[in-house]
């Protein structure tokens, strides 16, 4: 007996085929366990059940317009710094023009090419008005390789209330942002009466 | 019975043809292969069941595998011209065979003791079998035993890869 | 009326083990994905009861490819020489309870000459491909198989010692009845019995191509060994040889070591005993699939150390402690005896292997510090 | 002809068919082939003399034929290590490179 605990202790504590014992130890409680616990079943049956997004995770750009009418409460101003901005250049705007071809403050074309865009978010980033933000769709697939891929500003735009179930956080600071500057601006134009 | 052992030697025959003439090895290996079957077939047919099974056993399990074995392991050059279809060599050997067997066919077809029916032996079954082997085969079967060690030893000698100088095994040696 | 009979048994036979392949790569499936917390499939039918049905239809109407060097006879007749010797296994089992189909006389030979005929279509199936994947796989493949045979001859020789028959029916007669009216008499129950039972079982998963020893397809650097060059029905045929090979290796195991048909206790007697025989078959076909998602797979070097260095002493100490128990007559001088014989060669196999700088342990050459 | 003379026929071609391929072939693995198959020839031959004659000695003609193959699978074990031995040396297994001893 002592001789063999010695010899045990000598072995550094192992016996040949302790360890694949142990281990089939482990996957029998696994297997039985994944009867009785379901939170050892860490997948999902997906197309129908899906695991919540982080509110972080981010896919692709979308533009947030503000009330019911896309055309009326967009917020995007043609300012093109995220066409300047994008590294892969994925964003093509052009302006509105009114009958002098004087360029106006809104976008007559909005195209995303999102088979170019990386998801960089620096477009969301650099975007002075909240106009542009990160959509979470993942789950897309079109027919062919290029045009259905060119997301156009129809497509592009989403309400903000959209943007409020999609991340809370992020819509209420932005919210927050441009009430601020509203209260500023109508302020400043107070003042101005005053003035 | 008479027409199953005429089938049977005709396969045998058919193999051990194609196992000759056939110039791919890997083609002459699987007849080869074929032919101890048909042989451990015709063992059967023949009454003798533990030969039969041992034959395919060694024969086809064993033999063939490592002959199979070998060939993948020389991977011999298909691409190498084989050379003529009558050579001197090939006309020789062929022409002794021939004399062999018609020397043999010659004595068999005029012996008179042969002519006799196959009768059926007293019984073998594996008791008798292993009791015969371990009393009055005991000698042989030792013998047997002391060849198969000693072939054992000389094979893994032979195939053994002598150990090439700054190899891992030599450095191992060294430290 | 007896050609209907043996057509009847033929019958149940084969459709049970169909069946029984259909259930086993379904559980396979099922038992794998719950143990990597998974649900594995569940689409088709309820619970995914009719996944092998759909595998079926899907190998069955996939494009059969060839390809274009490839030697087309010796491609197409692999698979048969594969799966045919494997089904001829199954005639000679010792169900019991009058489903035998043959109890020949020199069973266990039939056995191993007959299962040492799938190297032939490995290699076939391997050097037809023309694919050097294939070539790789199946030299693995014959290797392995011609190394693990001897340690399976010589584990499977106690119980022939022992009972003094090749025969398997006859072997199953000898672990009839019971030792104190509970303890049944299989060769299991006794210090060489179960060293014995143990490296059947490992040298049949070897000689199978199962997990850990399926390195003749390992994915990793073979593709898929031997198998890289087929799809459709043919490759179908090839996972049933497989699968077909550890049903016969388990009812070998069953009917050498596990009693066959004999009930574990005798109040459960009356069930038939075919029925006990394909239960441990189950059990133990399980066993080999809770073994797959278990252990990782080896390589070639650690696999042949395992088996000339391991398992073919441990066969022939265990012959020994056999035939010890054999003449010592069963019993406490027996246990003692051929048991220290046996716990002294484990003891012997763990020192020499834990204490010298053991080859199947991982050498980190690079991170040496 | 009877049976016996037929099966000792086939067992005579079978060996001729041996010396044939251990004659007239080129690889030394289709040799040892040759030699397999007239050593299977030979075994034929005790099956058949012990079946046709075995009334005075029970299992003689059997035993020779079980030493026969074990005899034979040793020879080819040695003899394909061998082949291995000769392929590694001269990275050939064809007999006529095989000339170092020609002198």
């Amino acid at each position: 007996m002592e001789r063999m605990a010695s010899h045990y202790r000598k072995s550094g504590g192992r016996w040949l085929g302790s360890g694949i014992l142990r281990g089939m130890g482990v996957t029998l409680k696994n297997w039985i366990g994944s009867y009785f616990d379901p939170s050892r079943l860490v997948t999902v049956c997906y197309p129908g059940e899906r695991l919540p997004l982080p509110e972080n995770s981010r896919s692709f750009p979308f533009l947030i317009y503000d009330g019911d009418d896309p055309e009326a409460g967009l917020r995007c101003v043609a300012c093109r710094i995220c066409e300047k901005e994008c590294p892969p250049e994925c964003i093509h705007i052009e302006n509105e023009r009114d009958e002098n071809g004087k360029p106006r403050k809104r976008p007559a074309v909005f195209d995303i090419d999102i088979s170019v865009c990386m998801s960089c978010q620096i477009c969301v980033e650099v975007c002075p008005f909240d106009a542009i933000e990160m959509d979470q769709i993942y789950a897309i697939s079109t027919n062919a390789r290029f045009e259905p891929l060119r997301l156009h500003k129809e497509q592009l735009l989403k309400p903000n209330e959209y943007f409020r179930e999609l991340s809370p956080t992020r819509s209420a600071a932005a919210d927050a942002r441009r009430e601020a500057e509203r209260a500023k601006q109508a302020k400043k134009k107070e003042a101005g009466k005053k003035g | 019975m008479n027409v199953v052992l005429f089938i049977i030697a005709a396969l045998i025959l058919v193999g051990a043809l194609a196992t000759v003439c056939v110039r791919n090895l890997v083609y002459c290996a699987l007849s080869l292969a074929a032919t101890f079957a048909a042989l451990g077939m015709l063992y059967l047919a023949l009454g003798a069941e533990f030969i039969g099974w041992v034959q395919i056993l060694v024969y086809v399990g064993a033999v063939a595998v490592l002959i199979v074995f070998v060939i993948l392991l020389t991977a011999p050059d298909r691409m190498r011209s084989v050379g003529p279809l009558f050579s001197r060599s090939r006309i020789l050997g062929v022409g002794v065979s021939l004399g062999v067997f018609g020397t043999i066919a010659y004595a068999v077809h005029k012996s008179g003791s042969l002519k006799g029916s196959l009768s059926m032996p007293a019984e073998t079954d594996m008791q008798s079998i292993g009791e015969e082997l371990l009393s009055s085969y005991l000698v042989p079967l030792e013998a047997t035993g002391v060849l198969l060690t000693v072939a054992l030893i000389g094979a893994v000698l032979f195939a053994r890869e002598e150990p090439v100088e700054g190899s891992e095994e030599s450095q191992e040696s060294k430290d | 009326m007896w050609l209907v009979i043996i057509q009847l048994k033929i019958g149940i036979i084969l459709t049970f083990f169909s069946l029984l392949f259909a259930v086993a790569s379904l559980a396979e499936r099922k038992i794998l994905a719950r143990i990597q917390n998974r649900r594995g499939p569940n689409r088709v039918g309820p619970c995914g009861l009719f996944q092998p049905i759909a595998d079926g239809i899907k190998m069955l109407i996939k494009e059969d490819v060839v390809p274009r060097k490839a030697d087309r006879a010796l491609h197409f007749l692999a698979p048969i020489v594969m799966v045919a010797p494997m089904v001829l296994l199954f005639g000679i089992l010792p169900y019991g309870g009058g489903l035998t189909l043959v109890d020949l006389e020199v069973g266990l030979l039939f056995f191993f000459a007959v299962s040492s005929v799938s190297e032939l279509a490995v290699f076939m199936a391997g050097w037809s491909s023309a694919n050097k994947y294939s070539v790789f796989g199946a030299m693995r493949a014959i290797a392995q198989m011609v190394s693990y045979e001897v340690p399976l001859v010589l584990v499977a020789i106690t119980p022939v010692m022992v009972a003094g028959s090749l025969s398997l029916v006859h072997m199953v007669e000898d672990q009839a009845g019971y030792a104190i009216g509970v303890i049944p008499n299989w060769f299991v129950l006794t210090p060489w019995g179960i060293v014995g039972f143990l490296l059947l079982f490992v040298t049949s998963l070897a000689e199978a191509n199962r997990t850990p020893f399926d390195l003749p397809e390992g994915e990793s650097e073979l593709v898929a060994g031997h198998l890289t060059e087929y799809s459709g029905f043919k490759y179908a045929l090839f996972f049933m040889g497989e699968y077909f090979g550890i049903f016969a290796g388990s009812g070998l195991a069953v009917a050498l070591f596990l009693g066959g048909g004999g009930a574990p206790l005798p109040l459960l007697q009356w069930i038939p005993p075919y029925l006990w025989f394909f239960v441990k078959l189950v059990v133990l076909v399980g066993i080999v699939i809770w073994v797959r998602a278990s252990l990782p797979r080896m390589r070639i070097d650690q696999l042949m150390d395992l088996c000339w260095k391991g398992l073919v002493p441990l066969a022939f100490v265990n012959l020994i402690a056999a035939a010890i128990w054999h003449y010592s007559g069963g019993g406490w001088q027996g246990w003692i005896l051929a048991g220290g014989l046996l716990v002294g060669a484990y003891l012997m196999l763990n020192r020499v292997v834990l204490r010298s700088r053991c080859s199947w342990e991982r050498k980190y050459y690079l991170a040496k510090s | 002809m009877s049976t016996l003379q037929v099966l000792l026929t086939v067992s005579a071609l079978l060996f001729c068919l041996g010396l044939t391929a251990a004659l007239t072939r080129r690889s030394v693995i289709m040799i040892l082939i040759g030699i397999e198959l007239m050593l299977n020839a030979a075994n034929l031959n005790f099956i058949v003399f012990w079946r046709a004659h075995g009334d005075s000695d029970p299992s003689g003609g059997f035993m020779f034929a079980l030493f026969g193959i074990a005899v034979a699978a040793a020879e080819a074990a040695v003899g394909l290590a061998l082949i291995l031995l000769v392929y590694r040396h001269y990275r050939s297994t064809r007999s006529e490179d095989l000339n170092k001893l020609k002198g």
